[in-house]
């Protein structure tokens, strides 16, 4: 990795040059909120937002998207090929590209998906620092820092951004639309300064220690019981997560029924058929057992095959979830054996 | 990456596969033999006893099925589906000759090599033999490399019975100890009376050496593996086959949670010990 | 003397049957019952929050729900004395010309136009002539399209409320609408041609004619009741005093009369009241037609909803005109719950309709009343019915009774509106 | 041979059947696929004897609906109940609460005496049982086009029993709740694309209540914000009257 200065009024002019070759995504203003959309007018690029109301997955893997068109007769296969534009995502998150880099353990190991492989190859990624948010608790995780799965890393250091250059194509595209200059000695002072005062930005420290040996211990707790009495199993909170990926998927057939499409769409391990199955059998019929799955999985599923957790502590579910069950309050939960108000 | 896998560009993709035959074999279970019509990709097509395919009828769905015929049957697949909805409803109104699509063969099987040598108790419970009869026939054409073989198998009534031209003319061969039972039994039964577990009384089995293999409904499991257990048979050489639902098959759509595990990557067959230790799973 | 039934007439938004008496081959009787079972729509919202009922008066009628939506939205104003924007009211407009295009478009070519040709629906004409389906799919989705565009959904659209809209439409979707409206005016032309060169009946329709007017304006969304022959014009708020509603025996439907006559109500009144303010390819198009203005002869109501199509076309890319010129966008206004009465008009595809409400001071709505087109045309197209029946009672009993059912259809009745 | 397909309307503004029209790019393909028998909004013809699919709109308020529904049973293989009014009861249903006699002198006086064999507003299946549903109101055209489409091919209904919500977290809206609003989508069966609420409409809940919903918690959750929660029951009703969980 190597650094470059880079003057802050000159992200208008890297943005405008990426958009000669690519299609440049990033943060917009809807509403009070920010959401990641296409950036027609360098103007309208947010990087001063808190977070997106979407993660990122939406434009790797999207809420629907087709797998397949298929021909009835004869159960053929006609269509699978997945077209995916070259693209810059301007102003991701550490969290977010953390979760990027979760997805891919996922979708691009074993058996590739070659949806999500075909949209993660033609996306590059800018990445942006942050300021912590008083739902954010990245640093529970690990996740507030990042060291690869970036092109490019700007960190705001006031009136310039330190950059950060992770990979060739980031480097050329530095060099072929914006100006910067090498770091100095100042400039690494500052930026540790920055890196500090950031860390000290969050509100607390989870304690996430033995995280899932608790869920084990404490797999029988009446906390999950307090909690599915809340849950509305609305799956607000899969759809808004970073790192939930799970699917269903969906034959569609034309109004001519002679050939249709195979889709897929977020599921959510709250919705009671998720682990349904044929005569009436239903592996996760209480609410409670379906609140517990969520963080048994994210926290110890994931994390006893790829050994990190499958949160990046953006606080997105938190957000979301109009019950107020959030990832904080649960690991707060195990650790003390019972539910706070 | 094993030739097939080479093939296999999209995981999701299903190949064509054409019916050759259908068999019924009770009122809701057909057995379907299927040949992948693709030569190279029906070459490359290798598997173990326990695992499954995803059977997929465009239009109507996937469904994840067990694999019936053992691996030595070359060139051909056997499913043995139960008509329970969409998809296999769809299968069962298929005709000989028609084409469906599979992909697979996915997940862990039995370890059928680590088990030769010994001994093995299999277990199945109403449509659960359909993996078991892979293993079974497996056994079967491997018979020299095996130890003593017992089989119990239980269904609700002898209407239900899979495979029981099979069963019928097997009981009477002695390389293999086959026990039948029914909840229900009606005038033309012959054979035992009551759950599966019952059967525990009537074998003799040499525990430090004997691979047991269960598979049936989800209620079943905890009873087979307490009288195993009674026979003092090893946790770790007890296997089990678990149905969840599944959408992928290949460990992305996340429907198949089994605690930590997944069932369609992980398992559908699992080792006991790994089982016990598997919240969820029994 | 026999009795001739059709029952359930087909091909109109409703349910409704027809019954003749011959005796000797001369017409005894003639009538039209409305089977569409009762839904006591002005009693539910007695009870309901203010803004329930466009909600639940719209489902009185599917087919010009927007209408019902913003006759309710417009009387709730008016009781709440609440004044909307210029940029509402345009948008409020093309959504009931959304209404017009798709009804219109509906009914001419898939229920008036097989009895022209001697089919029982517009589906075989799809394999002979696929040329005049498709242009009638064609403009019947443009009208969806703008309800939607506007509304959010053809059917029951989500975006009109009380004080504005929830939502804007893209201005360069707008944009690009507004060319398919200019394109689509050929279309509107070959349905004028298409209806013109069909041979028509005549009966003399002898009834008062009604509909809004607001100058040189084509009135649909406000104006002043307007009489043809009696040559008035009166604020809607006076509806209730103009429109006397009967309960009459045969039929789940009220009949209502003006002055004590039948009146009529629909595209051949507000072509006959309205004429010098229709679009100028309109303006031709009626030159060219057989119709003149002041017609009397209630089957040129057909052809008038076609002369209305080339209408609603060329206005409707006006106002999408006016909107782009203005910018900005609409804001819902603010209002304060007050008891107060109001009444609304707007024209439906079929004709005038109009809702008046009370609410109470906490805004709970203490009654309602909705005069529907379709009701105010009953009783006059009974006596139509009765004029016209002698003229065609020679013909073989299918023809005769087809006849019948075609006046029926010519007022393009919409039951379940009538019985609400 | 192509299944026999006759539309039945009951009580009902007739929206969804106009939906049903209003499928113009897919009518003709649709209609390829099915024998339409009668449809009397689109087609001269009488009501056959023998059909396989029956497709009912409105709700049942006549003895005549009870009887025409019935003899709907004994001959369609598959019945499908479109919209609100013949899933929920619908706004019809609204009439459903209090004295009917009362209404009907509301709205008729006491003039001649019409609207014979009136009774209470009532669901498609609380006469007959129904194979497949689409609710809404109005049904969404491409839901309608899919059920159809599974109902000729003998599948099952796949009817969504999940809350709205997570479909309005993928198109990205701002919750009602954080400005204060009241949605019910948070207890309204999705399968709508969470079109009202995208358009800055909260959810009126004309799904009817999805079968995950958690309405205890739900009510639980708008008191302690403040929300009147009789008020949230009353608006639950506004197409869910039949409902019996919001009546309380
Ligand atoms: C490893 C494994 C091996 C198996 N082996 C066999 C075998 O050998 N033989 C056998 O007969 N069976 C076997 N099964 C069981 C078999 O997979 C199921 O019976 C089968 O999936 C049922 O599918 P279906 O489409 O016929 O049924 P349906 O229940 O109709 O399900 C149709 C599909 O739609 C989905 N679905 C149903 N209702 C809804 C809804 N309301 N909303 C959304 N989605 C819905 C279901 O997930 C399902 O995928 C096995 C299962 C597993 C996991
Ligand atoms: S579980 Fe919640 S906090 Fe963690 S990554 Fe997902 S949305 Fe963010
Ligand atoms: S967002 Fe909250 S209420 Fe909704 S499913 Fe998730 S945990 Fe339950
Ligand atoms: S309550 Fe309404 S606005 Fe909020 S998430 Fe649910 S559907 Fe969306």
């Amino acid at each position: 990795m190597f650094f470059r200065i880079m003057d802050k009024s000159r992200v208008l002019d890297l943005v405008a040059g990426l958009s000669q070759d690519f299609e440049v995504l990033g943060p917009v203003s809807k509403g009070d909120a920010f959401v990641y959309q296409r950036i027609d007018d360098p103007a309208d690029l947010r990087l001063d937002y808190d977070t997106t109301l979407l993660p990122p997955k939406k434009l790797f893997f999207p809420p629907e998207e087709q797998m397949m068109r298929f021909r009835v007769a004869d159960n053929e296969v006609v269509d699978d090929e997945v077209y995916a534009a070259p693209r810059v995502i301007f102003g991701l998150h550490p969290c977010d590209i953390n979760g990027l880099l979760l997805m891919d353990n996922v979708f691009l190991r074993d058996y590739v998906d070659p949806y999500y492989k075909a949209r993660r190859d033609s996306t590059l990624i800018v990445g942006v620092s942050c300021t912590p948010q008083e739902s954010c608790f990245c640093n529970a995780w690990n996740t507030d820092e990042v060291h690869w799965g970036f092109d490019i890393f700007l960190t705001d250091l006031g009136d310039r951004y330190f950059v950060s250059v992770r990979s060739v194509k980031g480097a050329e595209l530095l060099d072929d639309h914006v100006e910067t200059r090498p770091i100095t000695d100042a400039d690494t002072a500052e930026f540790q300064r920055v890196a500090r005062e950031f860390e000290a930005g969050f509100s607390d420290e989870l304690n996430t220690s033995q995280l899932p040996l608790l869920l084990d211990a404490k797999f029988e707790s009446p906390i999950w019981d307090e909690l599915g009495e809340r849950c509305l199993s609305c799956g607000a909170c899969s759809m808004v997560c970073p790192t939930c990926y799970c699917f269903d998927v969906i034959d569609r057939l034309e109004p001519d029924q002679k050939t249709g499409v195979r889709i897929r769409k977020w599921d959510s391990c709250q919705f009671t058929e998720f682990a349904s199955v044929a005569h009436g059998q239903n592996f996760r019929e209480s609410r409670a057992s379906r609140v517990k799955y969520r963080y048994y999985h994210k926290q110890w599923g994931y994390l006893s095959k790829f050994e990190r957790v499958l949160c990046v502590g953006c606080g997105r579910c938190a957000r979301a979830c109009l019950a107020g069950i959030s990832p904080r309050e649960v690991v707060t939960a195990l650790e003390a054996g019972g539910v706070g108000e | 990456m094993t030739a097939y896998q080479e093939l296999q560009q999209n995981p999701y993709r299903p190949w064509p596969a054409r019916i050759t035959s259908i068999i019924d074999l009770t009122e809701q279970e057909r057995l379907f033999e299927l040949r992948i019509i693709d030569d190279g990709v029906r070459e490359a097509f290798e598997f173990t006893s326990g695992q499954f395919v995803e059977l997929s009828i465009f239009g109507v769905g996937e469904a994840p099925i067990s694999i019936s015929s053992a691996p030595s049957k070359q060139g051909f697949i056997e499913l043995c589906v139960r008509n329970a909805g969409d998809v296999t409803g769809a299968l069962h109104r298929k005709q000989c000759g028609d084409v469906v699509g599979i992909r697979g063969p996915f997940g862990r099987g039995f370890p059928f090599e680590e088990m030769k040598g010994n001994d093995v108790l299999l277990v199945a419970g109403g449509l659960g033999i359909a993996p078991l009869k892979s293993l079974i026939n497996h056994i079967h054409d491997d018979r020299h490399d095996f130890g003593k073989v017992t089989i119990l198998y239980g269904a609700k009534n002898p209407s239900e019975i899979l495979f029981r031209y099979q069963f019928d003319m097997w009981k009477h061969r002695d390389d293999f100890d086959l026990i039948l039972t029914v909840d229900d039994p009606d005038e033309s039964w012959g054979d035992e009376v009551g759950r599966v577990t019952r059967l525990f009384d009537m074998i003799d089995i040499e525990p430090e050496n004997t691979y047991g293999a269960i598979c049936g409904p989800p209620v079943m499991y905890k009873y087979v593996i307490e009288e195993m257990r009674n026979k003092a048979m090893d946790v770790d050489k007890i296997y089990v086959s678990f149905e969840r639902r599944m959408k992928c098959g290949i460990g992305k759509c996340g429907h198949c949670g089994v605690g930590h595990q997944y069932a369609c990557i992980d398992g559908p067959v699992f080792n006991f010990w790994e089982a016990m230790n598997l919240q969820e799973a029994i | 003397m026999s009795t001739l039934t059709v029952e359930h007439v087909a091909r109109i938004e409703g349910h409704g049957t027809i019954t003749v008496d011959v005796d000797a081959g001369a017409v005894q009787s003639v009538h039209l019952d409305i089977v569409e079972p009762a839904r006591y729509f002005e009693s539910m919202v007695v009870g309901r929050r203010l803004e329930d009922a466009p909600l639940i008066t719209s489902r009185i009628c599917g087919i010009c729900s927007p209408n019902h939506m913003l006759t309710s939205i417009k009387a709730l104003e008016s009781a709440l004395g609440l004044e909307v924007s210029e940029r509402t009211q345009v948008m409020r407009k093309l959504l009931v010309y959304g209404s017009f295009l798709q009804n219109h478009a509906t009914h001419l070519y898939l229920f008036a136009a097989p009895d022209y040709v001697g089919l029982p629906s517009v589906f075989p004409l799809a394999e002979t002539h696929p040329d005049v389906v498709d242009r009638a799919l064609r403009i019947k989705k443009l009208g969806n399209d703008l309800t939607t565009l506007v509304g959010g959904r053809s059917v029951h659209p989500v975006t009109a409320v009380i004080g504005g809209f929830t939502s804007e439409p893209d201005p360069r979707r707008l944009e690009a609408f507004r060319d398919t409206l200019i394109a689509t005016v050929r279309d509107a032309v070959a349905t004028v041609d298409l209806f013109s060169a069909f041979e028509e009946f005549e009966v003399h329709t002898d009834g008062e004619m009604l509909a809004l007017t607001a100058g040189d304006d084509y009135a649909i969304y406000d104006g002043e009741i307007a009489a043809l022959r009696a040559g008035w014009r009166r604020p809607v708020s006076e509806y209730r005093d103009i429109i006397t509603e009967r309960v009459i025996g045969h039929s789940n439907a009220k009949h209502s009369t003006v002055g004590g006559e039948p009146l009529m109500v629909g595209a051949l009144p507000r072509i006959n009241l309205n004429a010098a303010a229709l679009s100028p390819e309109a303006a031709r198009a009626l030159e060219k037609s057989p119709i003149t203005v002041g017609s009397r002869n209630a089957f040129f109501n057909n052809l008038s909803q076609a002369i209305e199509l080339i209408d609603a076309l060329e206005r409707c890319a006006g106002y999408i005109d006016r909107l782009l010129e203005m910018g900005g966008s609409t804001q819902v206004e603010k209002f304060d719950i007050a008891a107060g009465r109001g009444a609304g008009a707007t024209e439906a595809p079929r004709g005038t309709l109009y809702h008046s409400y009370e609410v109470d001071a906490t805004g709970i709505i203490r009654a309602g009343d909705v005069i529907t087109p379709t009701a105010q045309n009953l009783a006059n197209l009974e006596a139509d019915m009765w004029k016209f029946a002698p003229t065609v009672v020679d013909r073989p009993r299918p023809e005769f009774l087809m006849a019948i059912e075609r006046l029926v259809r010519a007022y393009d009745p919409c039951l379940s509106c009538s019985v609400h | 041979m192509a299944p026999r397909v006759v539309v039945i309307g009951l009580a009902s503004d007739f929206g969804c059947q106009v939906q049903m029209t209003n499928i113009e790019d897919d009518l003709l393909d649709v209609l390829g696929l099915i024998d339409l028998q009668y449809w009397q909004l689109a087609s001269s013809g009488h009501m056959p004897d023998s059909y396989d699919v029956a497709i009912v709109e409105g709700a049942v308020t006549t003895l005549e609906h009870i009887a025409t529904l019935e003899r709907v049973r004994a001959t369609a293989s598959a019945v499908i109940a479109i919209g609100a009014c013949a899933v929920t009861g619908g706004i019809p249903a609204l009439a459903s609460h209090g004295r009917l006699e009362e209404r009907y002198s509301l709205v008729y006086g006491d003039g001649p005496s019409v609207a014979p064999g009136r009774i209470k507003p009532q669901a498609v299946d609380s006469v007959i049982d129904v194979d497949y549903r689409i609710p809404g109101c109005p049904i969404d055209m491409g839901e309608f086009v899919q059920v159809l489409s599974r109902a000729l091919q003998g599948l099952s209904d796949h009817l969504p029993q999940e809350p709205l919500c997570a479909i309005c977290k993928t198109k990205e809206n701002v919750c009602f709740y954080e400005r204060g609003e009241v949605c019910l989508g948070v207890l309204t069966r999705t399968g709508c694309d969470a079109r009202c609420v995208s358009l800055g409409r909260p959810c009126t809940g004309c799904r009817g209540l999805a079968e995950d919903a958690n309405l205890e918690s739900a009510l639980r959750l708008l008191d302690e914000r403040g929300i009147d929660t009789s008020d949230v029951l009353v608006r639950a009703r506004l197409y869910n009257t039949l409902e019996e969980a919001f009546t309380r």
